[in-house]
């Protein structure tokens, strides 16, 4: 049908125009350009889900806008399950974050930039996730990185400006890496098609790593995965709650949507065996995992800590992809899934902190709990979530990951395993000791937060709080349910079973 | 060994050389921008030359086909000749907006001199 | 014979008999010489479109002056790229015409008016001839043309460096065409014709063959020489910065979109029109040597375009950068990255011509150059800076813009090299991406992303639509043909394999 | 400039006056002869032009140019290369070429090539002539 096959044009469209509209509404009324691009976010999210019977039959879903680039190499869209996945996933994220950002963004300025930017922005992350080549991913994945630069600096203060330097630059020399890369694929095979599994087969040599390397710099950039993640503690912390939540639960989620991409479509899982990097990638998410907790444990601003708690967590998709098992990815789509829930609520309760207490530093939250119970009830959701307490979304994943690691049978793999166990603890660290403070410490005797009279933040704010909190608690306790339903089709075809 | 009948027999490629070599030496080294001018066109002049004595035949005459010209007269080729024809048209061309550039900077600057020039700007 | 079988030189005519009109005219009225360029350039838009039509359909035009056919009487042959200049040339001018109409109001005084619009006329019909022309000489008289009219025109302003800037061009520029003129001679010596189909064939016999095969290399050296001169290709650049920078903003539009493609046109001519490819690639490597310094001038151009603080300036050593893009792709020889050197030409000049109209527009209402001062006027002058972004990124290219199409081809073609050198000039590629991105970013954070000095300038005050307009056309050509890269493509694909004889 | 190089000198004014139009008059003939002898548009109207100069020497700059106005000069100078072009034109309206002189219209094709050769030469010469003198008289100080 064609009107289907227009589906993921239309849903790519629909923000990017309503967030054209929105920012002249704007100009006149600020509910009428928030009410816009709420909508925008809706309509997106029905089409996403519009499209998931026809997935659900096994078919995909294609569009071409014939004439456009190079003639091998259309701007084309295709949605398989696991784009649906994550679209549907994202784009809800989005609608939330939209209501969210109605009350919060009302002390900043240049709302109506903001507004627009953070629906170009949905427009280009959808954009990436339906791509049908890697051409079309890339031109997208760069729009990305331009409209949530602008997300980054919104404030415009020095510091963020700095930092959305480093971001930017880092993302263009990174994203000229990956391009370096596309070319390479597209000199040896003459497609960049990501519809075949492992395009790359039937290429040998050096190349191939120079390949993997290059492509996965570009990803593993905008994941923020370890090496790579320098950008990632200073740019999402200063954008403001809503931007942050956006940044660390979804742009990043877009990291690594490409860079399983690149794995299991590019490589292949056949190809990265022979290859024998799958030790070495792995490696890699370990590091990104400790690294991050450690770092996240020292931090005493929240939102940094949040930051650096990212960097762990894309950590653990990494390896859960890099295993190269069945479990071990449907692990890191759990984890995908999970980290955007949580982290996205926690921004929420991050940025709700700062909107009705001004606190941005973990001490200052001595007794808060009482005053701004709802906020520091999600929080502690979100929290326990990440710790991967058993009822929880984040405990599922673990579990993935943990099974996939003795699926995988190796050492290293296993001993990976226990990794994430101690990592589960460094979480716990840094986590815990703010929910006691918040709940059970008396109020310090700075009084950072005297004034603030104990009412919770406004229903435009608590509500997407609250759903994101119970979205946790219900696919963690559905999680058997979820896992065969969506995630293990999506990762049987991911994986050519 | 150094063939000197070659070198002399193309005396006149070599007074072109010369002539080419002193216009790019004016060009670099003078500091006034009048003489730097004039190098230029000395280095013109050379080319000019240059075209001139390729299309030369050794006895030929003018390329007029006079009355009775029989056909056993040798021409000189006139192509090289038209050509610098219009070379020199550019070369006028060229030399008239330079000076009136000279003109203008004298006027407004006040010095001829490149180093000081260079100072003002 | 129809009509359109003359179009080669009507495309040369219009804008030449417009600037001969256009002073008479000009001298009873100035007020008609605009709408009369603007009228003559469009006329030759559309001659400059049929004839790349007729081009496609029926090959490679050949048209003889004076009915005298070749090696003999002067031939205009118009193939793929000589019809793709042709269409570039006519759409920039034609959108420098448009812009001038308010611009040189306020920019020049009245009495100017008339022989800025001839020597422009005289400027686009130097730059069309040199595009459809077959003749070695006949090529040298155009460039003529459409440089001493550049001369003039970065000098009309009558600034005093503006003047000196004007100096310095014409200097370098007449021992560019000095040097050209004596290229001449040797390949005349060698051969005795001027026709370059002829030469080419002619000069084949000679390769590598005793004194004559050495008469030959120089000649290439000084051709080499002179037109990298008239294309500013590193290190011969040192002219560019100041006339650039010194036009008026609409001349600096031409100078930089197209008129120095023009010599990198006339450098292609001679590599591989005059010579032949397998020549100039594999007997004496002059391809290669010209791909390093195009490699160089784009890490160069881009660091001393870091440096600067005036914007126009800025942009003027862009221009160097780019035209090493330009020289790299077509140094590479490959097929990939000769269409991406091509297909530069054009992303460059909209971008380029983009980017400078804005400055112009910029200066036009705020007289600001220095690029720290231009905050706040992303709220001035929205459009303006809209248009100054989407061809800023057009430069650094980001997708969809058309410069990321030319740097997908450039960098495929540096690849299809397979040598060692081809992953040194993609490194070149990708960090003058990245560099370029230094610079511009820089500007369009001044003017987005920082606080203004005073509030009054923040005002809505955008630019007339008369120059606004031009301004648009063209950053929406750098997203169009970003998303639509197969309309120049269709064009430049087939010109760099008829270059290459691939 | 404004005054005469040689002052009121009667002998220089007179001779100048006198050979100038001698001056022009040979000029016409190298210009008519241009086709078929030696000559043509370029040298013809640098030997016109060189009686201007002549002129604005021994007689001074303003009466110089008195003799051989702005408002003739404008128009001689946009002309001569209009002439050429739409010669040029001419000749691809009667069937041939851009410039193919030797064309049948009206005439036999010899008698059409005499002609349009002249007139062609006629408008370099005119353009040059214009020129010539515009630019000297700009050099001078106009």
């Amino acid at each position: 049908m064609i009107i289907i096959s227009c589906l993921p044009v239309i849903a790519l469209l629909s923000p990017l125009i309503g967030g054209i509209i929105a920012y002249q509404a704007g100009k006149i009324s600020e509910t009428a350009r928030d009410l816009i691009s709420i909508v925008a976010a809706i309509v997106s999210f029905i089409v996403i889900v519009a499209m998931v019977p026809t997935i659900l039959n096994g078919n995909t879903i294609e569009y071409s806008f014939y004439y456009t680039a190079i003639s091998t190499l259309p701007i084309a869209f295709r949605v398989g399950p696991f784009p649906l996945f994550l679209g549907l996933v994202i784009s809800f994220a989005w609608i939330l974050s939209a209501v969210y950002s109605h009350r919060y963004m009302e002390r900043l300025h240049s709302r109506n930039r903001f507004c627009l930017f953070m629906s170009l922005t949905l427009s280009a992350v959808i954009g990436t996730l339906f791509a049908k080549n890697m051409f079309a991913l890339f031109i997208f994945f760069e729009i990305t990185l331009f409209t949530s630069y602008v997300l980054v600096i919104h404030e415009e203060t020095p510091e963020a400006m700095a930092a959305g330097k480093k971001y930017l630059f880092l993302g263009l020399a990174t994203g000229l890496v990956m391009f370096f890369g596309i070319l390479l694929v597209y000199l040896q095979v003459g497609t960049l098609d990501l519809g075949k599994r492992g395009i790359l087969d039937g290429v040998h040599g050096n190349i191939l790593y120079v390949i993997l390397f290059t492509l996965l710099v570009g990803a593993l950039f905008k994941a923020g995965m370890f090496p790579l993640h320098v950008w990632l503690h200073s740019a999402h912390p200063i954008a403001p709650s809503p931007a942050s939540a956006v940044l660390s639960g979804v742009v990043v989620k877009e990291g690594c949507y490409v860079m399983i991409r690149i794995l299991y479509d590019i490589f292949g899982v056949n190809l990265l065996k022979t290859m024998l990097v799958s030790n070495w990638l792995v490696l890699l998410g370990g590091l990104s995992i400790f690294f991050g907790s450690a770092m996240a444990i020292r931090q005493h601003d929240l939102k940094t800590m949040l930051a650096y708690s990212t960097v762990s967590k894309v950590g653990y998709i990494f390896l859960g992809a890099a295993l190269l098992t069945p479990t071990g990815l449907q692990g890191a789509m759990v984890q995908i899934f999970h980290h955007l829930l949580a982290k996205s609520a926690l921004f929420f309760c991050a940025g709700a902190l700062i909107y009705k207490a001004g606190i941005r530093d973990i001490d200052q939250m001595a007794g808060i709990g009482k005053k701004m119970p709802i906020t520091m009830m999600v929080f502690t959701i979100a929290a326990l979530s990440m710790i991967g307490v058993p009822p929880l979304v984040g405990f599922a994943s673990k579990w993935y990951i943990v099974l996939g690691a003795l699926e995988a049978g190796r050492p290293l793999a296993i001993g990976f395993g226990l990794v994430l166990m101690l990592s589960s603890l460094m979480n716990a660290i840094y986590f815990i000791p703010i929910i006691i403070n918040a709940f059970f410490t008396g109020e310090s005797e700075h009084g950072e937060h005297k004034e603030v009279r104990p009412d919770d933040v406004p229903l435009s704010m608590a509500v997407p709080m609250v759903i994101l909190a119970i979205g946790i608690i219900v696919f963690g306790v559905l999680s058997a349910t979820t896992s065969v339903v969506v995630i293990k089709p999506t990762v049987n075809a991911m994986m050519g079973l | 060994m150094v063939n000197f009948g070659f070198l002399l027999g193309h005396y006149n490629y070599w007074a072109v050389v010369v002539l080419f070599l002193i216009g790019l030496y004016a060009m670099i080294v003078k500091k006034n921008l009048i003489k730097k001018f004039m190098g230029l066109n000395i280095m013109d002049t050379s080319i000019f030359l240059f075209y001139i004595s390729m299309g030369d035949v050794e006895g030929g005459v003018s390329p007029i086909i006079a009355h009775g010209g029989g056909s056993d007269v040798i021409y000189v080729n006139p192509l090289p000749s038209v050509l610098i024809l219009t070379a020199i048209v550019v070369a006028i061309s060229t030399t008239a907006l330079a000076l009136s550039l000279i003109i203008k900077i004298y006027e407004e600057y006040g010095t001829l001199d490149s180093d000081r020039l260079v100072e003002l700007m | 014979m129809t009509w359109a079988s003359h179009l080669p030189i009507i495309v040369v005519l219009i804008p030449l008999l417009t600037a001969y009109i256009t002073p008479m005219l000009g001298w009873m009225d100035k007020r008609i010489c605009n709408p009369l360029v603007i009228v003559s350039t469009s006329f030759a838009f559309i001659a400059s479109l049929l004839l790349a039509r007729s081009v496609l359909t029926r090959g490679v035009i050949s048209y003889h002056m004076g009915g005298f056919a070749p090696p003999f009487g002067i031939a205009l042959v118009v193939d793929y790229f000589g019809a793709y200049m042709c269409i570039v040339i006519s759409f920039l001018t034609l959108m420098a015409a448009i812009y001038s109409r308010e611009y040189i109001a306020k920019e020049l005084h009245e009495s100017k008016t008339a022989p800025y619009y001839t020597l422009l006329m005289l400027m686009t019909g130097g730059m069309m001839g040199a595009s459809v022309t077959g003749d070695l000489f006949n090529m040298f008289v155009f460039f003529e043309i459409l440089s001493i009219s550049s001369y003039a025109l970065v000098a009309i302003t009558g600034k005093k460096v503006a003047i000196l800037a004007s100096y310095k061009y014409l200097l370098l520029g007449a021992i560019g065409t000095s040097f050209t003129l004596v290229g001449i001679a040797y390949l005349y010596i060698l051969t005795g014709t001027l026709n370059m189909a002829d030469l080419s064939v002619r000069l084949a016999s000679l390769y590598g063959v005793g004194r004559s095969s050495w008469t030959l290399l120089v000649a290439l050296a000084f051709f080499m020489v002179g037109y990298s001169i008239k294309a500013a290709l590193f290190p011969l650049h040192t002219w560019l910065p100041d006339a650039h920078s010194m036009a008026p903003s609409s001349i600096s539009a031409v100078l930089s979109g197209i008129l120095i493609k023009v010599g990198a046109l006339a450098l292609i001519r001679v590599l591989f029109n005059i010579f032949q490819p397998e020549f100039v690639v594999e007997t004496i490597p002059v391809t290669s040597m010209i791909s390093w310094m195009a490699a160089v001038a784009i890490i160069v151009g881009s660091l001393f375009a870091i440096s600067q603080v005036d914007l126009k300036r800025m942009l003027a050593y862009s221009s160097v950068a780019h035209i090493g893009f330009i020289i790299l792709g077509v140094g590479l020889a490959t097929g990939y990255g000769t269409t991406g050197g091509i297909l530069h030409i054009f992303n460059h000049a909209m971008a380029k011509g983009c980017l400078f109209l804005c400055a112009g527009a910029i200066i036009y209402k705020t007289g600001l150059r220095n690029i720290d001062d231009l905050a706040g006027l992303g709220n001035k002058m929205p459009f303006t800076m809209a248009a100054f972004t989407i061809a800023a990124l057009s430069m650094i290219g980001i997708p969809p813009t058309a410069g990321f199409i030319s740097k997908f081809y450039l960098g495929l073609g540096a690849l299809e090299t397979g040598t060692w050198s081809g992953w040194v000039f993609i490194g070149a590629i990708l960090l003058g991406s990245l560099l370029t991105a230094i610079f511009y970013m820089r500007v369009i954070n001044n003017i987005y992303f920082k606080e203004p000095l005073h509030r009054e300038d923040v005002q809505r005050d955008e630019t007339p639509l008369g120059m606004l307009i031009p301004i648009l056309i063209l950053a929406g050509g750098c997203v169009i043909f970003g998303i639509f890269p197969r309309i120049p493509l269709s064009l430049a694909e087939p010109a760099a394999k008829l270059l290459l004889g691939i | 400039m404004s005054e005469s190089l040689f002052g009121e000198d009667v002998i220089v004014r007179t001779i100048a006056r006198l050979v100038a139009p001698f001056i022009q008059l040979f000029g016409l003939y190298v210009l008519m002869h241009g086709h078929v002898s030696p000559g043509g548009g370029f040298q013809a109207g640098v030997i016109i032009a060189s009686s201007f100069i002549l002129l604005a020497l021994a007689l001074g700059l303003p009466e110089s140019k008195e003799r051989f106005k702005k408002t003739i000069r404008l128009p001689m100078e946009s002309s001569g290369p209009l002439i050429f072009a739409l010669i040029g034109v001419t000749c691809i309206l009667a069937g041939g070429y851009y410039l193919q002189y030797g064309i049948a219209f009206l005439f036999p094709p010899a008698v059409v090539s005499a002609i349009l050769i002249s007139a062609v030469e006629i408008g370099i010469g005119i353009t040059v002539l214009a020129m010539i003198v515009t630019i000297f008289y700009a050099m001078a100080g106009d």
